[in-house]
């Protein structure tokens, strides 16, 4: 058993702490969208490397195929022609996949205890042996990234391929990547990169360049470098300020603790008035008068 | 290349023109890359598309399909105009001083020796003033309005910017602004590195485009030194290699050439071959062409290549004319044409005009097809619905489909564009009954020459004396041809100096082409290969990745040609007195105390020759230095001119608008009945031009799933004026026409293509990638080459898939 | 026949119906409250496992509607709110320390059996039009997922308030000695219904 | 019901030790979280080229087994080499992809023949190819080869017969289709540098 595999920081559905002594070093897969070429190589290392293949499909008129994610492409491009200034044509091509958050509202919405855990090192890995395939981490995602198989039933994701990390490896798509628009490394050193990238940009004249990583989910263990970090919309839809939905929190974290109370007492209510009061009978001098 | 990948990351400013290396090369556009983020170098990118290179470039401007030299002749315009060259560096390494013959003239389009009928040009006035030394004659001043300089400013002062905006349609602000980032460049310690590939090469006039941009290059002080250079991206895995071996109609091994009919004499043959230096003390190392020659024809013939037959000159075949794939096609479908042996090829989707190439395939008596892959070709006579609509029965060619190894199931090398021969290794034996390349040659040839022995019949002598050294001859291994190839020694190699000193023994492997011999003691398959195979082993096996001078030199990675050498005339990276342009990535240097050239590179240079001597950097030349003045070497003239593709939207020739004959390439060679297949853009109103994506490879990952899941179906790209003007949105299926015939897709509209405004009329660009077919995992897919002409450069006959002319219209 | 005067209170098909909806319920709730709380995922083994209850749970529960449904229909004339019943509801204190005098003559139901009808069959409707929302595979994907987090939301909240009520129904059924038999075996006897339902036993009763 | 503060209080607290005897106190078994094993351990690996473009990229070929004599190699994965100076371990689409090129179902298994006029491929083995191939060619060379042209010029050529050699074939197949093409006498000879 990978050591790794026990270094344990959240498990879904699970009471009790999670064996956690150890500390691992903290991960992030840095996207830099400035470098990207769009050109999926990324999305063959990880049906390569994680033995899928997504159905041969069709061409809708853009360049974007597979056209969305599913249990088949964990990560796809998405491509956008936009023109942030007037007359001025920008191809921003964004690989879209799993974020890796440090609060990751997928393992929050999961009733199934082991379905989803978040490694210390901050992977976000779905578990599908233990997976009842009743999609609450769809709902419960900031990003719409994972997806049912149609096949089994069960959630598939980015592991950030938690089995090559844990063996010491790069994730696949990071190896593979042309152009080093995704490196992999330690947050701080991710982090210190993206700073540099960020003044590169500003210097080529985005003056709004910035590093995407979203606080609203404690940030992420996949973080973009963005020429346009004020508009994360014009990158196909990437939310601009994403944190788990409030009806899951309310689903998750208020309703349910005071449902359990509401619950618990009604039953000790009952109990308390059977004990105080006695049961509502009928007494037999009425019977006999009837 | 003349350098190679890793280099890339030295550039400070790089050009992508003709070419779309983050699409076709991504693993070497990474270095583009890296010189962005670690010299914070610039990327420029022009191209008729915003292409996924533009997407991360600093500029991109547009133009129009085919019109390159104009653009880049612009930007000669504008260093000369503005005097933003290197001076030394054209003084002394170039033809700038050099005087042009004084009949040699250009007049409205045409140079001078042109003939109409034959569409070729003699070419006698295309040539220097030579003195009664038997020397170039120079004008170092400058001043004389002959010399090279002046006639190279006077011709390209036609060139302006806004001659540029009417041909091109490229804005006059952006090319201003891209003009100025290249002039920079000029800078002894700046460079620019300009890739390419065949968005050049695939035009009637794709050499000379090829020629203009190395003459911009030239004028920036840029061919030889680190980031610079012309980089031609090649296409395909071994395409350098096979091209390096000579596998060309008119070529031998090492880019010697085969002689003509007329060449009947083996000593005028290498007359012409080993050229004397134009210039006092030039090294002009063609002049050691009889020592590779002889080799060669040692490793092929073994003991029958005697100094009596003059190393049997006469069994090799003699051209009357190239015999290049358009040739033989229109030969094929002329009907003189009775066998085909496809290896590796699909021409069926790779050559032009479809239609044409399947009834030559159709009147072929046999046809043998070995790949690893169901290919097209191969099924060129089988029905395949619209895609390929022929009728079976009616095709009597006999077909042989023969399943090869892929390069997992060999071993062997292959060489980079850098002209890196790596050598790789089997991992797992071939499916079923295929066999290796070599074994399916041998077979063929060890039966037809039993035949030959047996049955006699034609000049078998050459069949019967080919040396066949092999263990298992029905399998030749890829190490003995390897050293083949590489040259051995067949007698005692000793010392020049000291005949008692015995160098190499016998049957030992050279240590390059330097021990050549042309007295038939050397064997060499390739000359410029020399040494890959050496006494020190395969050094294309070597893996040692060290680059100890920081500037991506890995002398100990592979191997490469010539003699390892990794930057081609790096001489030139120095000034004339031997110190770096450019201290900071220095290639060589002249070390005095150690009398010759050291640094990070193998000097391309005669490495003692001290720099007091005078030798020019260009030893392949016999003048010794560059030539902006291309003499006789290209069929439409010494200076590139622009001339219009065969199909354009334009009538005339916005620089000769009077005269019919320069508006398109005067010297581009167009069979008869073709003429006929060119449209006019009046049925044919808009642009079209084809190429690869990067989710595929040819005609050939579309067989892959991954790869088909990537990109599963055709499609053509247009522009949002054009859709809207014809009421197609993304996503409809459209058909594309052209005179050849039609294809049906899937539309992509897209900002990325946009009207060009041309000769004051608006141009509308269509797109269509290349890779689909009636085979594979994708969807099938119409052949691109169905829509285009069949007709090539005028040196190359590289046919013009870049621009050509069709309608498209909602389906 | 009892030593006592035994009056009809459910017919058999009613009691059927009645058992129905509870065994569904009871189905539903437990192959639910797994999903419901962790803590309740122990449950799930009932099923063959967490995911055997996430496929049964919503045809149990799509059951139970259905039942519930029935039921309410055939039970609704007599769950109208009378006047009787605002009167009766005035003597709340009383009735839940089990004095059952001085009580307005009501119908079959009493006011506290009306409203937890009324409160079912609203959660109970809420409960199948968010289940529908979040129904794996056959639904879910129709729907927006901004949808599908207000049908969590809806499903869980609704859930509690037909959990509540079932504990309300249950200790109510077993706290009014009696009742249990009339849902059993169909029958009360005449002085339970005038001591509960006063205004039905007169009818019936004549 | 009578239920002072001080009994609302203990309720409570009952309430809630209650609930966590029931959601807390059941919290189910640790399904074991461990990654997929990494699925290379003890895979063969051997060096090679990528085949497809001219940067020519280094790859790491990885195959079942352990090329033990019961074991034929069975290519599983492929990934870029990161020892090469060009590509660094990276690699584009089509070289991430070229496992699905080694195991595609439209690769070639036997020597087939195609009738003239026929509409279907027959099966035949290499001995047939080679023989029928070798007869068609000697055939053709005997009846069109020029030793001489018009001119009384020494020629040796044969045209009637085309030699298309591939882009992505090695050196040393190239360094051999060379000389056999040559010794043949032939001209009509390309390869792939312009398509």
């Amino acid at each position: 058993m990978a050591l790794q595999s026990l270094d344990i920081k959240r498990r879904s559905a699970t009471t009790t702490p999670v064996p956690g002594a150890r500390a691992t070093l903290e991960v992030v897969k840095l996207i830099d969208v400035s470098k990207c070429i769009g050109c999926k190589a990324c999305q063959v290392a990880c049906m390569e490397w994680n033995d899928l293949r997504d159905a041969i499909g069709e061409n809708r008129g853009v360049y974007d195929n597979p056209a969305d994610l599913s249990d088949q492409s964990w990560t796809v491009m998405r491509f956008a022609e936009v023109e942030p200034a007037p007359g001025r044509l920008e191809w921003l091509i964004r690989k879209d996949g799993c974020m890796h958050c440090a609060d990751p509202g997928c393992l929050k919405s999961c009733p199934a205890p082991g379905a989803i855990v978040q490694y210390s090192n901050g992977i976000v890995d779905f578990h599908q042996e233990a997976c009842v395939g009743c999609g609450y981490c769809v709902i419960g995602c900031p990003f719409n990234i994972p997806r049912l198989s149609p096949k089994d039933g069960k959630a598939y994701k980015c592991t950030l391929c938690s089995d090559r990390v844990a063996v010491g490896l790069e994730p696949a798509c990071a190896k593979i990547c042309p152009t080093g628009a995704i490196l992999f490394g330690s947050k701080e050193d991710m982090l210190h990169h993206a700073a540099g990238r960020v003044v590169d940009l500003k210097e080529r004249g985005y003056g709004q360049a910035g590093v995407y990583n979203p606080p609203g989910v404690d940030g992420t263990h996949v973080m973009y470098v963005l020429h346009h970090a004020d508009r994360p919309e014009l990158y196909q839809g990437l939310p601009k300020d994403p944190g788990i939905s409030p009806l899951v929190a309310l689903w998750k974290e208020i309703a349910k603790t005071l449902m359990n109370i509401g619950l618990g007492a009604a039953v000790v209510g009952g109990i308390v008035h059977y004990l105080t009061q006695g049961p509502n009978e009928v007494t037999e001098e009425e019977e006999e008068t009837s | 290349m003349t350098n190679h990948w890793v280099d890339i990351k030295n550039a400070d400013l790089i050009l992508i023109m003709g070419g779309n290396a983050a699409e076709a090369h991504p693993c070497g556009f990474k270095w583009v890359t890296e010189a962005k983020a670690h010299r914070g170098a610039k990327l420029i990118v022009v191209d008729p598309r915003f292409t996924r290179s533009a997407s991360v470039a600093d500029v991109y401007a547009p133009l129009r399909a085919g019109t390159d030299i104009a653009f880049l002749g612009g930007v000669i315009n504008y260093l000369l105009a503005n005097d933003r060259i290197n001076h030394e560096y054209v003084k002394n390494y170039t033809d700038f001083t050099f005087m042009v013959k004084d009949d040699f003239g250009f007049d409205d389009g045409l140079f001078t020796g042109y003939d109409a009928e034959k569409r070729s040009y003699a070419k006698t006035s295309w040539g220097y003033q030579i003195g009664p030394d038997g020397y170039v004659v120079t004008d170092p001043t400058l001043a004389n309005p002959r010399c090279v300089y002046r006639m190279l400013k006077a011709h390209y002062a036609r060139y302006t910017p806004e001659m540029v905006a009417t041909i091109c349609g490229t804005p006059k602000e952006d090319f201003l602004k891209i003009c100025g980032m290249i002039a920079e460049a000029a800078a002894p310690d700046k460079a620019m590195t300009v890739m390419y590939a065949l968005g050049w090469t695939q035009h009637s006039q794709g050499s000379q485009m090829i020629r203009t941009a190395a003459m911009v290059q030239l004028l920036l002080g840029n061919i030889g030194v680190a980031g610079g250079g012309m980089n031609a991206l090649r296409g395909h895995s071994n395409i350098q290699g096979l091209t390096d071996l000579g596998l060309l109609s008119n070529l031998l091994p090492g880019y010697m050439t085969l002689p003509g009919d007329g060449e009947q004499d083996y000593q005028a043959y290498l007359g012409t071959r080993a050229l004397k230096p134009l210039r006092p003390g030039q090294l002009s190392y063609w002049q050691n062409y009889g020592k590779f020659f002889v080799s060669t024809m040692k490793a092929w013939f073994g003991d029958a290549a005697t100094a009596e037959n003059n190393w049997c000159y006469h069994w090799l075949p003699k051209l009357d004319k190239g015999y290049d794939i358009l040739q033989v096609f229109e030969n094929m479908h002329q009907g003189t044409v009775n066998g085909y042996i496809c290896q590796g090829f699909n021409p069926l989707a790779s050559a032009p005009c479809k239609v044409k190439v399947a009834g030559a395939l159709a009147r072929l008596k046999y046809l043998v097809v070995i790949d690893p892959l169901a290919t097209e070709t191969s099924e060129f006579w089988q029905n395949h619905g619209e895609y390929n609509d022929v009728d079976p029965t009616a095709i009597q060619t006999e077909v042989f489909r023969l399943p090869s190894t892929c390069f997992a199931e060999e071993d062997g090398s292959l060489v980079n564009s850098g002209r890196w021969l790596q050598w790789h290794w089997k991992a797992a034996d071939p499916p079923a009954e295929a066999k290796s390349d070599q074994a399916i040659m041998a077979g063929i040839f060890l039966t037809i020459r039993e035949l030959y022995r047996k049955n006699g019949g034609a000049f078998p002598e050459p069949i019967l004396n080919l040396t066949w050294k092999h263990r298992q001859p029905e399998e030749p291994s890829p190490e003995e041809l390897a050293r083949e190839f590489s040259g051995t020694a067949l007698k005692d190699q000793t010392d020049p100096k000291d005949p008692a000193k015995v160098l190499l023994k016998a049957g030992q492997q050279l240590n390059g082409f330097a021990e050549l011999k042309d007295d038939g003691s050397t064997a060499c398959g390739c000359w410029i290969f020399s040494g890959c195979w050496s006494e020190k082993g395969n050094l294309m096996a070597r893996r040692d990745n060290a680059d100890p001078y920081g500037i991506g030199q890995t002398l100990n990675w592979a191997f490469a040609w010539p003699a390892n050498r990794r930057i081609l005339y790096n001489r030139a990276s120095c000034t004339p007195d031997g110190k770096p342009f450019d201290p900071k990535r220095p290639l060589i240097a002249w070390n005095g105390a150690a009398g010759a050239w050291t640094g990070s590179d193998i000097p391309d240079y005669s490495a003692v020759s001290p720099p007091a001597n005078g030798m020019g950097p260009f030893i392949m030349n016999p003048e010794g230095v560059a030539r902006f003045f291309a003499l006789d070497k290209m069929a439409e003239g010494p200076f590139p001119e622009h001339y219009e593709p065969f199909e354009s939207p334009l009538a005339a020739n916005p620089l000769h608008p009077n005269n019919g004959k320069a508006r398109a390439n005067p010297a581009a060679r167009v069979f008869k009945g073709d003429w006929a297949s060119f449209g006019s853009a009046e049925e044919f109103p808009q642009v079209c031009t084809t190429y690869r994506l990067t989710e595929h490879f040819h005609f050939w990952t579309k067989h892959a799933i991954l790869d088909a899941i990537l990109q599963p179906e055709q499609f053509v790209e247009l522009g949002e004026d054009l859709a809207r003007k014809k009421g197609i949105r993304a996503g409809d299926s459209v058909r594309v026409r052209s005179k050849r015939g039609f294809i049906v897709a899937v539309a992509v509209v897209t900002k990325r293509i946009r009207t060009l405004e041309i000769a004051g009329r608006k141009v509308h660009t269509v797109g269509v990638p290349i890779h689909w077919g009636f085979m594979g995992m994708a969807k099938n897919g119409y052949i691109t080459n169905t829509l285009t002409p069949f007709v090539g450069d005028a040196n190359t006959q590289t046919p013009e898939f870049k621009s050509f002319l069709v309608a498209i219209e909602k389906v | 026949m009892s030593k006592h005067a035994l009056i009809q209170r459910h017919s058999a098909s009613e009691r059927l119906n009645h058992w129905l909806v509870a065994f569904a319920f009871i189905l539903a709730g437990l192959s639910g409250l797994g999903f419901f709380h962790p803590g309740f995922y122990w449950l799930t083994n009932l099923f063959g496992g967490g995911t055997w209850a996430r496929i049964l749970h919503p045809f149990f529960g799509a059951g139970l509607a259905l039942f519930f449904f029935i039921w309410v229909g055939r039970e609704w004339k007599d769950n109208r709110i009378t006047p009787e019943d605002w009167q009766w509801a005035k003597h709340m204190g009383d009735i839940m320390q089990n004095k059952m005098d001085n009580l307005p003559p009501i119908g079959k139901y009493n006011l506290g059996q009306k409203l937890l009808t009324r409160t079912m069959f609203t959660a109970i409707v809420l409960l199948l039009a968010s289940g529908i929302l979040i129904w794996q595979p056959w639904f879910a994907p129709e729907f927006s997922i901004e949808l599908r987090r207000i049908g969590v939301v809806v499903h869980a909240f609704a859930a509690f308030v037909v959990l509540v009520c079932f504990i309300v129904h249950v200790y109510a059924a077993y706290w009014t000695r009696g009742a249990i038999r009339s849902m059993t075996r169909g029958t009360v006897t005449a002085a339970w219904a005038r001591h509960h339902c006063a205004g039905w036993y007169k009818k019936i009763a004549g | 019901m009578h239920i002072n503060r001080r009994q609302f209080f203990k309720v409570c607290a009952a309430t809630v030790s209650g609930s966590s005897l029931a959601t807390l106190g059941f919290s189910p078994a640790n399904a074991l979280a461990e990654v997929r094993e990494f699925k290379l351990t003890r895979a063969t690996e051997t060096r090679n080229t990528c085949p497809y473009c001219s940067v020519g990229c280094g790859l790491l070929i990885y195959s079942l087994g352990d090329n033990s004599k019961n074991a034929p190699a069975e290519i599983i994965h492929i990934e870029g080499d990161p020892d090469h100076p060009v590509n660094r371990g990276t690699l584009c689409p089509k070289g991430a992809g070229l496992l699905d090129f080694v195991h595609s179902p439209n690769r070639l298994n036997y020597p087939e023949y195609r009738a003239p006029g026929s509409k279907e491929w027959q099966r035949i083995t290499w001995n047939e190819a080679f023989s029928r191939i070798a007869a068609l060619m000697k055939e053709d060379r005997d009846a069109h080869f020029i030793a001489q042209n018009d001119k009384g010029q020494t020629v040796n050529r044969w045209i009637s017969t085309g030699f298309l050699a591939a882009s992505a074939s090695s050196n040393e197949t190239g360094y051999l289709t060379q000389k056999i093409a040559r010794s043949l006498g032939m001209l009509a000879f390309d390869n792939q540098a312009r398509v």
